[in-house]
Protein backbone atom coordinates (compact mmCIF):
# COMPACT_ATOMS: atom_id res chain seq x y z
CA UNK A 1 0.00 0.00 0.00
CA UNK A 2 1.58 3.89 -0.63
CA UNK A 3 -0.02 6.55 0.53
CA UNK A 4 -0.83 10.08 -1.78
CA UNK A 5 -1.22 13.39 -0.07
CA UNK A 6 -4.09 15.24 -1.19
CA UNK A 7 -4.45 19.23 -1.43
CA UNK A 8 -6.45 21.52 -2.53
CA UNK A 9 -9.41 20.55 -5.33
CA UNK A 10 -7.76 16.84 -5.46
CA UNK A 11 -9.02 16.76 -1.86
CA UNK A 12 -12.54 18.00 -2.84
CA UNK A 13 -12.34 15.58 -5.93
CA UNK A 14 -11.91 12.46 -3.15
CA UNK A 15 -14.84 13.35 -1.18
CA UNK A 16 -12.40 15.64 1.36
CA UNK A 17 -10.58 12.97 2.12
CA UNK A 18 -6.89 14.35 2.96
CA UNK A 19 -4.84 11.55 1.77
CA UNK A 20 -5.48 7.72 -0.62
CA UNK A 21 -4.29 4.52 0.26
CA UNK A 22 -3.75 2.71 -3.33
CA UNK A 23 -2.02 -1.15 -3.60
CA UNK A 24 0.53 -0.40 -6.48
CA UNK A 25 0.72 -3.93 -7.26
CA UNK A 26 1.50 -3.55 -11.50
CA UNK A 27 4.57 -1.51 -11.31
CA UNK A 28 6.63 1.05 -9.09
CA UNK A 29 6.77 4.11 -11.33
CA UNK A 30 4.74 7.34 -11.37
CA UNK A 31 2.71 6.02 -14.39
CA UNK A 32 1.10 2.71 -12.67
CA UNK A 33 0.14 5.09 -9.62
CA UNK A 34 -1.41 7.58 -12.35
CA UNK A 35 -3.02 4.09 -13.73
CA UNK A 36 -4.40 3.72 -10.72
CA UNK A 37 -5.99 6.98 -9.85
CA UNK A 38 -7.42 6.78 -13.62
CA UNK A 39 -9.32 3.78 -12.37
CA UNK A 40 -10.91 4.59 -8.96
CA UNK A 41 -10.33 8.94 -9.39
CA UNK A 42 -10.78 9.24 -12.96
CA UNK A 43 -11.36 12.97 -12.92
CA UNK A 44 -8.39 13.33 -10.64
CA UNK A 45 -6.51 11.35 -13.47
CA UNK A 46 -7.78 13.56 -16.32
CA UNK A 47 -6.60 16.57 -14.27
CA UNK A 48 -3.08 14.77 -14.44
CA UNK A 49 -3.26 13.46 -17.99
CA UNK A 50 -3.48 17.43 -18.75
CA UNK A 51 -0.91 18.47 -16.12
CA UNK A 52 -3.00 20.39 -13.98
CA UNK A 53 -2.34 18.74 -11.35
CA UNK A 54 1.13 17.14 -10.39
CA UNK A 55 2.43 14.23 -8.64
CA UNK A 56 5.53 14.73 -6.20
CA UNK A 57 7.64 12.33 -4.77
CA UNK A 58 9.74 13.37 -1.61
CA UNK A 59 8.34 17.20 -2.17
CA UNK A 60 10.21 17.37 -6.06
CA UNK A 61 7.80 17.44 -8.75
CA UNK A 62 8.08 13.79 -10.52
CA UNK A 63 7.67 12.89 -13.88
CA UNK A 64 5.90 9.77 -15.78
CA UNK A 65 9.11 7.31 -15.45
CA UNK A 66 9.75 8.76 -11.48
CA UNK A 67 10.62 5.38 -9.48
CA UNK A 68 8.60 5.39 -6.43
CA UNK A 69 10.25 3.34 -3.12
CA UNK A 70 8.95 1.98 -0.17
CA UNK A 71 8.33 4.89 2.43
CA UNK A 72 8.33 7.47 -0.08
CA UNK A 73 6.20 10.53 0.34
CA UNK A 74 3.73 10.86 -2.52
CA UNK A 75 1.39 14.10 -3.26
CA UNK A 76 -0.63 15.49 -5.74
CA UNK A 77 -0.45 19.21 -6.54
CA UNK A 78 -3.05 21.27 -8.32
CA UNK A 79 -1.82 24.56 -9.37
CA UNK A 80 -0.35 26.81 -6.83
CA UNK A 81 -1.99 29.77 -5.28
CA UNK A 82 -0.16 31.41 -3.04
CA UNK A 83 0.56 35.28 -2.32
CA UNK A 84 -2.16 36.98 -3.80
CA UNK A 85 -3.45 36.39 -7.07
CA UNK A 86 -2.98 39.86 -8.60
CA UNK B 1 26.98 28.92 6.09
CA UNK B 2 24.27 28.01 8.52
CA UNK B 3 20.96 30.00 7.70
CA UNK B 4 18.85 30.82 10.05
CA UNK B 5 15.93 29.59 8.15
CA UNK B 6 13.32 28.96 10.46
CA UNK B 7 13.62 32.68 11.82
CA UNK B 8 13.63 33.85 8.10
CA UNK B 9 11.67 31.41 6.46
CA UNK B 10 8.11 30.75 7.78
CA UNK B 11 4.42 29.14 7.16
CA UNK B 12 2.50 30.37 9.96
CA UNK B 13 -1.53 30.48 11.40
CA UNK B 14 -0.84 33.80 13.22
CA UNK B 15 -0.68 36.57 11.92
CA UNK B 16 2.53 38.65 11.70
CA UNK B 17 4.19 42.39 12.11
CA UNK B 18 5.36 43.57 9.68
CA UNK B 19 7.31 45.77 11.55
CA UNK B 20 8.94 42.88 13.99
CA UNK B 21 9.77 41.41 10.48
CA UNK B 22 11.73 44.46 9.26
CA UNK B 23 13.88 44.07 12.73
CA UNK B 24 14.89 41.18 12.30
CA UNK B 25 16.14 41.74 8.52
CA UNK B 26 17.64 45.40 9.62
CA UNK B 27 19.50 43.24 12.64
CA UNK B 28 21.58 41.16 10.71
CA UNK B 29 23.81 44.46 9.30
CA UNK B 30 24.15 47.91 9.86
CA UNK B 31 25.18 48.38 5.93
CA UNK B 32 21.72 48.10 4.85
CA UNK B 33 19.84 51.55 3.94
CA UNK B 34 16.63 49.72 1.58
CA UNK B 35 14.59 47.56 2.64
CA UNK B 36 11.70 46.92 0.63
CA UNK B 37 8.55 44.89 1.32
CA UNK B 38 6.30 43.19 -0.51
CA UNK B 39 2.57 42.82 1.47
CA UNK B 40 0.06 40.67 0.06
CA UNK B 41 -3.69 41.28 1.92
CA UNK B 42 -7.05 39.61 1.47
CA UNK B 43 -9.16 41.39 -1.35
CA UNK B 44 -12.86 41.25 -1.30
CA UNK B 45 -13.33 40.39 -5.19
CA UNK B 46 -11.50 37.84 -7.26
CA UNK B 47 -11.99 37.64 -11.08
CA UNK B 48 -15.37 39.92 -10.58
CA UNK B 49 -16.65 37.69 -7.55
CA UNK B 50 -17.34 38.95 -4.26
CA UNK B 51 -15.14 37.32 -1.78
CA UNK B 52 -16.02 36.42 1.89
CA UNK B 53 -13.39 34.72 3.41
CA UNK B 54 -9.92 32.93 2.32
CA UNK B 55 -8.73 29.92 3.75
CA UNK B 56 -5.41 28.54 2.35
CA UNK B 57 -4.04 25.18 2.63
CA UNK B 58 -0.09 24.33 1.98
CA UNK B 59 1.86 21.43 1.59
CA UNK B 60 3.94 21.29 5.22
CA UNK B 61 7.32 20.66 4.58
CA UNK B 62 7.28 21.59 1.00
CA UNK B 63 5.92 24.80 1.47
CA UNK B 64 8.88 25.79 3.52
CA UNK B 65 11.72 23.93 1.47
CA UNK B 66 10.18 26.01 -1.39
CA UNK B 67 10.44 29.27 0.96
CA UNK B 68 14.12 28.39 1.83
CA UNK B 69 14.81 27.96 -1.64
CA UNK B 70 13.55 31.08 -3.03
CA UNK B 71 15.57 32.99 0.35
CA UNK B 72 18.77 31.16 -0.46
CA UNK B 73 18.61 32.13 -4.50
CA UNK B 74 17.93 35.97 -4.00
CA UNK B 75 20.58 36.05 -1.45
CA UNK B 76 22.85 34.31 -4.20
CA UNK B 77 21.63 36.28 -7.40
CA UNK B 78 21.11 39.28 -6.10
CA UNK B 79 23.62 41.96 -4.28
CA UNK B 80 21.01 42.06 -1.00
CA UNK B 81 21.78 41.22 2.11
CA UNK B 82 18.58 39.40 4.20
CA UNK B 83 15.33 37.99 3.15
CA UNK B 84 12.51 37.47 5.21
CA UNK B 85 9.35 35.74 3.78
CA UNK B 86 6.19 34.47 5.23
CA UNK B 87 3.15 33.06 4.24
CA UNK B 88 -0.18 32.32 6.51
CA UNK B 89 -2.42 29.37 5.93
CA UNK B 90 -6.12 29.02 7.39
CA UNK B 91 -8.44 31.26 7.41
CA UNK B 92 -7.89 34.81 6.65
CA UNK B 93 -10.42 37.44 6.57
CA UNK B 94 -10.64 40.33 3.84
CA UNK B 95 -8.30 42.98 4.52
CA UNK B 96 -5.96 40.78 6.46
CA UNK B 97 -2.37 39.79 5.65
CA UNK B 98 -1.64 36.64 3.64
CA UNK B 99 1.86 36.61 2.52
CA UNK B 100 4.79 39.31 3.30
CA UNK B 101 8.54 39.81 1.76
CA UNK B 102 10.98 41.78 3.46
CA UNK B 103 14.27 42.47 1.82
CA UNK B 104 17.19 44.53 2.84
CA UNK B 105 19.81 45.84 0.52
CA UNK B 106 22.75 48.51 0.44
CA UNK B 107 21.04 49.89 -2.36
CA UNK B 108 17.26 50.31 -3.12
CA UNK B 109 17.40 49.46 -6.49
CA UNK B 110 18.49 45.54 -5.55
CA UNK B 111 16.05 45.47 -2.73
CA UNK B 112 13.13 46.31 -5.34
CA UNK B 113 14.62 43.77 -7.73
CA UNK B 114 14.96 41.22 -5.55
CA UNK B 115 11.41 42.08 -3.32
CA UNK B 116 9.63 41.43 -6.78
CA UNK B 117 11.55 38.32 -7.95
CA UNK B 118 10.73 36.45 -4.60
CA UNK B 119 6.90 37.44 -4.86
CA UNK B 120 6.70 36.17 -8.68
CA UNK B 121 8.86 32.81 -7.52
CA UNK B 122 6.85 31.89 -4.65
CA UNK B 123 3.36 32.36 -6.21
CA UNK B 124 5.86 30.12 -8.90
CA UNK B 125 6.61 26.82 -7.19
CA UNK B 126 5.68 27.11 -3.52
CA UNK B 127 2.89 24.08 -2.80
CA UNK B 128 0.24 26.48 -1.31
CA UNK B 129 -3.44 26.56 -2.65
CA UNK B 130 -6.29 28.88 -1.89
CA UNK B 131 -10.20 28.37 -1.15
CA UNK B 132 -12.34 31.46 -1.62
CA UNK B 133 -15.63 31.58 0.25
CA UNK B 134 -18.04 33.52 -2.34
CA UNK B 135 -21.76 33.64 -1.75
CA UNK B 136 -22.10 31.26 -3.98
CA UNK B 137 -19.92 28.71 -2.35
CA UNK B 138 -16.20 26.86 -2.07
CA UNK B 139 -13.80 27.71 -4.86
CA UNK B 140 -10.88 26.33 -4.99
CA UNK B 141 -8.58 28.84 -7.39
CA UNK B 142 -6.80 27.82 -9.89
CA UNK B 143 -3.98 30.24 -11.10
CA UNK B 144 -1.91 30.08 -13.49
CA UNK B 145 -0.24 33.32 -14.58
CA UNK C 1 -11.76 65.15 -4.44
CA UNK C 2 -10.20 66.99 -0.79
CA UNK C 3 -7.24 64.71 0.40
CA UNK C 4 -5.85 63.59 3.49
CA UNK C 5 -2.96 65.08 3.26
CA UNK C 6 -1.77 66.27 7.00
CA UNK C 7 -2.56 62.14 7.47
CA UNK C 8 -0.59 60.29 4.29
CA UNK C 9 2.26 62.73 3.98
CA UNK C 10 4.12 64.04 6.77
CA UNK C 11 7.77 64.89 7.69
CA UNK C 12 8.04 64.46 11.68
CA UNK C 13 10.86 64.43 14.10
CA UNK C 14 9.46 61.49 16.07
CA UNK C 15 9.88 57.70 14.28
CA UNK C 16 7.53 55.69 12.76
CA UNK C 17 5.69 52.22 13.18
CA UNK C 18 5.15 50.76 9.47
CA UNK C 19 2.51 48.63 10.55
CA UNK C 20 0.54 51.67 11.94
CA UNK C 21 1.05 53.48 8.52
CA UNK C 22 0.05 49.79 6.73
CA UNK C 23 -3.02 50.24 8.49
CA UNK C 24 -3.89 53.63 7.35
CA UNK C 25 -3.09 52.87 3.41
CA UNK C 26 -4.93 49.53 3.75
CA UNK C 27 -8.06 50.99 5.34
CA UNK C 28 -8.72 53.56 2.26
CA UNK C 29 -10.38 50.19 0.38
CA UNK C 30 -11.05 46.86 0.67
CA UNK C 31 -9.99 46.48 -3.17
CA UNK C 32 -6.05 46.52 -1.55
CA UNK C 33 -4.65 43.16 -2.49
CA UNK C 34 -0.44 44.47 -3.00
CA UNK C 35 0.94 46.48 -0.58
CA UNK C 36 4.57 47.52 -1.97
CA UNK C 37 6.57 49.26 0.52
CA UNK C 38 9.98 51.11 0.82
CA UNK C 39 12.00 51.64 4.14
CA UNK C 40 15.10 54.02 3.80
CA UNK C 41 17.69 53.69 7.08
CA UNK C 42 20.85 55.00 7.97
CA UNK C 43 23.64 52.93 6.92
CA UNK C 44 26.91 53.10 9.00
CA UNK C 45 28.57 53.81 6.17
CA UNK C 46 28.25 56.55 3.31
CA UNK C 47 30.68 57.10 0.16
CA UNK C 48 33.81 54.50 2.30
CA UNK C 49 32.80 56.93 5.28
CA UNK C 50 32.24 55.59 8.73
CA UNK C 51 29.26 57.91 9.53
CA UNK C 52 28.17 57.25 13.55
CA UNK C 53 25.08 59.35 13.14
CA UNK C 54 23.00 61.70 10.33
CA UNK C 55 20.33 65.15 10.82
CA UNK C 56 18.41 65.88 8.81
CA UNK C 57 16.83 69.26 7.82
CA UNK C 58 14.34 70.16 5.85
CA UNK C 59 12.49 73.16 4.60
CA UNK C 60 9.06 73.56 6.24
CA UNK C 61 6.28 73.74 4.40
CA UNK C 62 8.32 73.37 1.27
CA UNK C 63 9.01 69.90 1.56
CA UNK C 64 5.63 68.55 2.46
CA UNK C 65 4.07 70.56 -0.10
CA UNK C 66 6.50 68.42 -2.47
CA UNK C 67 5.82 65.16 -1.19
CA UNK C 68 1.62 65.92 -1.53
CA UNK C 69 2.58 66.64 -5.38
CA UNK C 70 4.70 63.31 -5.30
CA UNK C 71 1.56 61.58 -3.33
CA UNK C 72 -0.95 63.02 -5.67
CA UNK C 73 0.97 62.47 -8.95
CA UNK C 74 1.61 58.91 -8.40
CA UNK C 75 -2.41 58.41 -7.33
CA UNK C 76 -3.08 59.83 -10.51
CA UNK C 77 -0.15 58.35 -12.93
CA UNK C 78 -0.29 54.85 -11.51
CA UNK C 79 -3.03 52.59 -11.25
CA UNK C 80 -2.97 52.25 -7.27
CA UNK C 81 -4.97 53.25 -4.30
CA UNK C 82 -3.70 54.92 -1.79
CA UNK C 83 0.24 56.57 -0.64
CA UNK C 84 1.82 57.37 2.47
CA UNK C 85 4.71 59.28 2.80
CA UNK C 86 6.93 60.03 5.58
CA UNK C 87 10.17 61.41 6.37
CA UNK C 88 12.29 62.22 9.36
CA UNK C 89 13.90 65.37 9.90
CA UNK C 90 16.75 65.56 13.17
CA UNK C 91 19.04 63.49 14.23
CA UNK C 92 19.22 59.65 13.10
CA UNK C 93 21.09 56.87 14.96
CA UNK C 94 22.93 54.17 12.64
CA UNK C 95 20.21 52.20 11.70
CA UNK C 96 17.10 54.28 12.53
CA UNK C 97 14.45 54.73 10.18
CA UNK C 98 14.71 58.16 8.00
CA UNK C 99 12.15 57.39 5.22
CA UNK C 100 8.74 55.59 4.00
CA UNK C 101 6.67 54.79 1.26
CA UNK C 102 3.58 52.67 1.51
CA UNK C 103 1.65 52.15 -1.39
CA UNK C 104 -1.45 50.20 -1.46
CA UNK C 105 -3.53 48.87 -5.44
CA UNK C 106 -5.43 46.00 -6.40
CA UNK C 107 -2.23 44.66 -8.05
CA UNK C 108 1.17 44.19 -6.81
CA UNK C 109 2.89 45.45 -10.44
CA UNK C 110 1.82 48.56 -10.35
CA UNK C 111 2.66 49.14 -6.36
CA UNK C 112 6.21 47.97 -6.88
CA UNK C 113 6.28 50.62 -9.96
CA UNK C 114 5.08 53.23 -7.96
CA UNK C 115 6.45 53.15 -4.68
CA UNK C 116 10.03 53.10 -6.91
CA UNK C 117 8.82 56.16 -8.92
CA UNK C 118 8.00 57.91 -5.25
CA UNK C 119 11.18 57.05 -3.56
CA UNK C 120 13.02 58.46 -6.94
CA UNK C 121 10.87 61.53 -7.25
CA UNK C 122 11.31 62.86 -3.75
CA UNK C 123 15.15 61.98 -3.54
CA UNK C 124 15.01 64.79 -7.33
CA UNK C 125 12.59 67.28 -5.74
CA UNK C 126 12.21 67.65 -1.78
CA UNK C 127 14.17 70.00 -0.03
CA UNK C 128 15.71 67.48 2.66
CA UNK C 129 19.53 67.87 3.17
CA UNK C 130 21.45 65.81 5.17
CA UNK C 131 24.20 66.24 7.51
CA UNK C 132 26.45 63.31 8.64
CA UNK C 133 28.73 63.11 11.39
CA UNK C 134 31.78 61.30 11.02
CA UNK C 135 35.14 60.70 12.91
CA UNK C 136 36.68 63.13 10.87
CA UNK C 137 33.63 65.88 11.22
CA UNK C 138 30.46 66.71 10.31
CA UNK C 139 29.97 67.16 5.75
CA UNK C 140 26.64 68.06 4.26
CA UNK C 141 25.85 65.67 1.94
CA UNK C 142 25.84 66.26 -1.97
CA UNK C 143 23.99 64.14 -4.06
CA UNK C 144 23.33 64.11 -7.46
CA UNK C 145 22.25 60.92 -8.73
CA UNK D 1 15.11 94.20 3.42
CA UNK D 2 14.57 90.96 2.28
CA UNK D 3 14.85 87.87 4.30
CA UNK D 4 16.75 84.61 2.05
CA UNK D 5 16.02 81.49 4.48
CA UNK D 6 19.32 79.19 4.29
CA UNK D 7 19.59 75.41 4.33
CA UNK D 8 22.42 72.96 4.24
CA UNK D 9 25.56 73.98 3.65
CA UNK D 10 24.54 77.42 2.50
CA UNK D 11 23.74 77.76 6.14
CA UNK D 12 27.28 77.01 7.02
CA UNK D 13 29.38 79.64 4.92
CA UNK D 14 27.09 82.10 5.99
CA UNK D 15 28.55 81.15 9.60
CA UNK D 16 25.44 78.88 10.65
CA UNK D 17 22.74 81.87 10.16
CA UNK D 18 19.20 80.36 9.49
CA UNK D 19 18.70 83.41 7.40
CA UNK D 20 20.53 86.51 5.67
CA UNK D 21 18.33 89.39 6.22
CA UNK D 22 19.79 91.93 2.80
CA UNK D 23 18.78 95.24 1.72
CA UNK D 24 17.62 94.87 -2.00
CA UNK D 25 17.65 98.35 -3.11
CA UNK D 26 19.15 97.97 -7.19
CA UNK D 27 16.48 95.91 -8.93
CA UNK D 28 14.11 93.37 -7.71
CA UNK D 29 14.79 90.37 -9.66
CA UNK D 30 16.50 87.10 -8.58
CA UNK D 31 19.84 88.12 -10.42
CA UNK D 32 19.57 90.95 -8.36
CA UNK D 33 20.26 89.11 -5.16
CA UNK D 34 22.46 86.87 -6.98
CA UNK D 35 24.60 89.74 -7.31
CA UNK D 36 24.20 91.05 -3.58
CA UNK D 37 25.22 87.58 -2.05
CA UNK D 38 28.64 87.70 -5.08
CA UNK D 39 29.79 90.50 -3.12
CA UNK D 40 28.41 89.61 0.52
CA UNK D 41 29.37 85.84 0.36
CA UNK D 42 30.79 85.08 -2.60
CA UNK D 43 31.28 81.21 -2.13
CA UNK D 44 27.71 81.01 -1.72
CA UNK D 45 27.55 82.89 -4.83
CA UNK D 46 29.63 80.81 -6.78
CA UNK D 47 27.79 77.55 -6.09
CA UNK D 48 24.51 79.74 -7.21
CA UNK D 49 26.24 80.58 -10.57
CA UNK D 50 27.04 76.64 -10.64
CA UNK D 51 23.55 75.75 -10.33
CA UNK D 52 24.36 74.17 -7.71
CA UNK D 53 22.91 75.95 -5.64
CA UNK D 54 19.05 76.70 -6.41
CA UNK D 55 16.75 80.03 -5.51
CA UNK D 56 13.78 79.33 -4.38
CA UNK D 57 10.75 81.88 -4.30
CA UNK D 58 7.54 81.33 -2.73
CA UNK D 59 8.43 77.51 -2.11
CA UNK D 60 9.21 76.95 -5.29
CA UNK D 61 12.45 77.11 -7.74
CA UNK D 62 13.13 80.48 -9.06
CA UNK D 63 15.30 81.75 -12.44
CA UNK D 64 17.10 84.63 -13.52
CA UNK D 65 14.69 87.14 -14.15
CA UNK D 66 12.20 85.94 -11.04
CA UNK D 67 10.45 88.87 -10.09
CA UNK D 68 10.55 89.00 -5.69
CA UNK D 69 7.83 91.29 -4.61
CA UNK D 70 7.63 92.51 -0.99
CA UNK D 71 6.38 89.66 1.26
CA UNK D 72 7.75 86.99 -0.93
CA UNK D 73 9.61 83.87 0.83
CA UNK D 74 13.21 83.37 -0.63
CA UNK D 75 15.29 81.20 0.14
CA UNK D 76 18.66 79.19 -0.90
CA UNK D 77 18.54 75.31 -1.94
CA UNK D 78 21.61 73.35 -2.34
CA UNK D 79 21.47 70.16 -3.62
CA UNK D 80 18.41 67.71 -1.86
CA UNK D 81 19.33 64.45 -0.12
CA UNK D 82 16.14 63.60 1.26
CA UNK D 83 15.44 59.72 1.63
CA UNK D 84 18.59 57.49 0.97
CA UNK D 85 21.76 57.83 -0.51
CA UNK D 86 21.43 54.47 -2.11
Amino acid sequence: MITVRLFGMTKSLAGNQDSLSLALTNGRQVKDLVELLDAGYPMIGELIHKKKVLVSVNQEIAHEETEILDGDELALLPPFAGGTPW
Amino acid sequence: MPTDDAQFVRVQREDFSVDAEINLVRGRSKRIGGISIFLGTARDRSKGREVVSITFDHYEGMAQRKLREIRERAMKDFDIIEVAILHRYGEIGIGDNIVLIVVGAEHRAEAFRACQWAIDELKRITPIWKLEYTPEGEVWVEEHP
